[in-house]
């Protein structure tokens, strides 16, 4: 009875103490905030930032929501709504592309089924390669600008990152969590150049190879390429998945670890 | 443009015959010959308009 | 509209069927002729054997009993005989007739006009039975022809006829 | 509907064509030529229908037409060749039906060039 009464006393005991914690020191904080702002140079993080989220923030200002979030109240609500909205003009163009290559294949289909009811078949066997043809040339236009989009992401995304992690580091380092950022530091730094230059000129135009290569393969069945295709498809997927885990192993180990 | 038309070539067929049978009869076979060729060649006049304006049904639908 | 046509049609077709059926009659006629005239030179011979009437009063009563043709004929001779010798009106008398006798008909005719006037009685005899020998051959010629082409004639009009109604309609 | 009107014609064209085979067989051939082209005018409006359908789908797409009217000639022209192959076929001439066939082939090979090339234009396009 007596060891479960203290057990409750202590629970009671934490939730109480952080709550007027935070009240307790909320003045003193803004001057530290602003010693340490110029301090790091968070000023040309903002700019730098600014740059790349240019078109899609355009009414946040990244350096007022960044003071806000400081001060504790992020009101996140405007970036949902613009990622939402971001989200939209990605899915509109989408939507768009199915709705054509839906369409594609409606006439395909039905043109087929006329050309298929010739008796001979060479005739329509000719007529499907050429519906096939037209259906890869007007999917491949889509796909090709996807793949482009993919691209200058994954470029943006590895300048991003090499901007903040050094930040982030020194943040730590300030932090008190010295050993963990200066191990980390060069780790991460590394991994994420290397992961970013692998995507970038390795994976994506290996798919590239691959897709044009699937295309090819699936024109005529008695080309073998096919079974090439499979195998690089598998070769990719495996170098993907890779990646993957070695980031996984990275941070998920080293922090619980060192 | 219609069954008629299959009636007619029908028609004009089995009268090219008797007639040929009864000109051989009366000894007459190259009269028969002439009347077959004619009966032939009058029959594919008619096709051959149908022919054209198939033709020209399919050109416009497809617009080839 | 429709009643019209097809009252054409019928037209068409009746009128092909009598040209076909005139064609068959002009072979059967042309035998009858032949029969005529193998009956008119008999006559002729006999009056000529026994009757010692001059020609053209022959000519004359031959024209009256025979039919139609033949009797022209006869009646064109006697007639032309007044201002020519029998052979002449003989001749020209055949040629200008209109009948169904072939031109070998009118030849084998005309082969008997060269003798008419000129030679004795027996003279005369024998060549209106030569004559007459060369008409039966004709005659039967003229029956082959009929017996092959009447029936056929008939049949070509109506077929074509008929033809020509499906070819329109 | 029209249906039976097809099976119809076809019946009678059977029921001539027998009819004709013992007196002028040569005739035949006209008979089921003609039979073809009566049956293919009936069908003929119902096809402009489905083109037409094909013609205003592809509109609201962004498919540009000139793949689709290619697609359609291409089409047609199968449809015209088969046409003359089975009636060759029919009167034995397997040789000419063979001719036919190369011919439209080559046709339809030579029409859809520049799709072919379109296609290798967007593969290197694509290529890095």
């Amino acid at each position: 009875m007596k060891k479960n009464l203290i057990l409750l006393l202590i629970i009671i005991f934490y939730i109480i103490i952080p709550i007027n914690f935070s009240y307790a020191d909320d003045n003193t904080n803004n001057n530290t905030l602003k010693e340490q702002e110029e301090e790091f140079k968070i000023q040309d993080f903002i700019n730098n930032s600014k740059e790349y989220t240019g078109d899609f923030f355009e009414d946040i200002d990244i350096k007022e929501m960044l003071d806000n979030a400081i001060e504790g109240k992020v009101d996140n609500s405007t970036i949902f709504k613009r990622i939402l909205n971001l989200l939209g003009k990605e899915v509109t163009t989408n939507i768009k592309t199915i709705v054509s290559i839906l369409v594609i294949i409606l006439i395909h289909s039905i043109l087929k089924s006329i050309s298929e009811s010739l008796e001979n078949s060479n005739i329509s066997k000719l007529i499907y390669y050429v519906q096939y043809i037209l259906i890869v040339t007007i999917i491949m236009s889509n796909f090709s600008d996807i793949v482009k989009i993919v691209e200058n992401t994954a470029s943006n995304l590895v300048g991003f990152m090499n901007i903040l992690i050094p930040l982030l580091t020194t943040l730590m380092m300030y932090t008190g969590s010295i050993t963990t950022s200066s191990i980390i530091e060069p780790i991460i730094l590394f991994m994420v150049n290397f992961i970013g230059n692998i995507i970038q000129n390795l994976i994506i135009p290996f798919v590239l190879v691959l897709t044009s290569l699937v295309i090819i393969s699936k024109i005529s069945d008695k080309v073998q390429i096919d079974k090439l295709s499979k195998f690089f498809k598998s070769r990719n997927s495996m170098v993907l998945r890779n990646n993957f885990d070695y980031i996984c192993w990275n941070s998920i180990f080293r922090r619980n670890f060192i | 443009m219609d069954i008629n038309l299959l009636f007619k070539i029908a028609a004009v067929g089995i009268l090219v015959a008797v007639l040929h049978q009864v000109l051989v009869r009366a000894g007459r076979e190259d009269q028969a010959m002439m009347t077959t060729l004619a009966g032939v060649v009058i029959v594919l006049t008619m096709v051959i308009k149908e022919i054209s304006g198939l033709f020209n049904t399919v050109r416009t639908v497809f617009n080839l | 509209m429709q009643i019209i046509r097809y009252i054409i049609l019928l037209l068409i077709l009746a009128i092909s069927s009598i040209i076909g059926k005139m064609l068959s009659k002009k072979y059967v006629r042309r035998l009858e002729e032949l029969e005529e005239m193998q009956n008119a030179l008999n006559i002729l011979k006999n009056k000529i054997k026994f009757t010692y009437e001059p020609i053209p009063e022959i000519f004359e009563e031959i024209s009256s009993t025979s039919n139609k043709n033949i009797g022209n004929i006869f009646k064109s001779a006697k007639i032309k005989m007044n201002n020519s010798n029998a052979n002449i009106a003989w001749q020209e008398s055949i040629q200008e007739s209109t009948n169904n006798l072939t031109q070998e008909d009118k030849n084998v005719l005309m082969s008997l006009s060269k003798l008419l006037g000129q030679t004795d009685i027996e003279g005369q005899i024998s060549q209106i039975e030569i004559t007459e020998k060369f008409l039966e051959n004709q005659i039967q010629e003229a029956l082959k022809e009929k017996q092959k082409n009447e029936k056929l004639y008939l049949k070509l009009g109506t077929i074509t006829g008929l033809a020509i109604v499906i070819m329109l309609c | 509907m029209e249906v039976i009107k097809i099976i119809g014609i076809a019946f009678a064209a059977l029921i001539i064509i027998i009819l004709l085979k013992q007196y002028r067989p040569e005739f035949t051939i006209y008979v089921s030529l003609l039979t073809g082209i009566i049956i293919l005018f009936l069908v003929m409006d119902k096809l402009t229908g489905i083109i037409n359908l094909l013609q205003s789908l592809a509109n609201k797409t962004s498919i540009n037409s000139t793949f689709l009217t290619l697609l359609i000639k291409i089409t047609g022209i199968a449809f015209l060749s088969e046409f003359a192959v089975s009636i060759c076929k029919d009167s034995g001439e397997a040789a000419i039906a063979n001719k036919i066939e190369i011919g439209t082939k080559i046709i339809i090979i030579s029409m859809s060039i520049p799709i072919i090339s379109s296609l290798l234009e967007i593969i290197l396009k694509l290529l890095p």
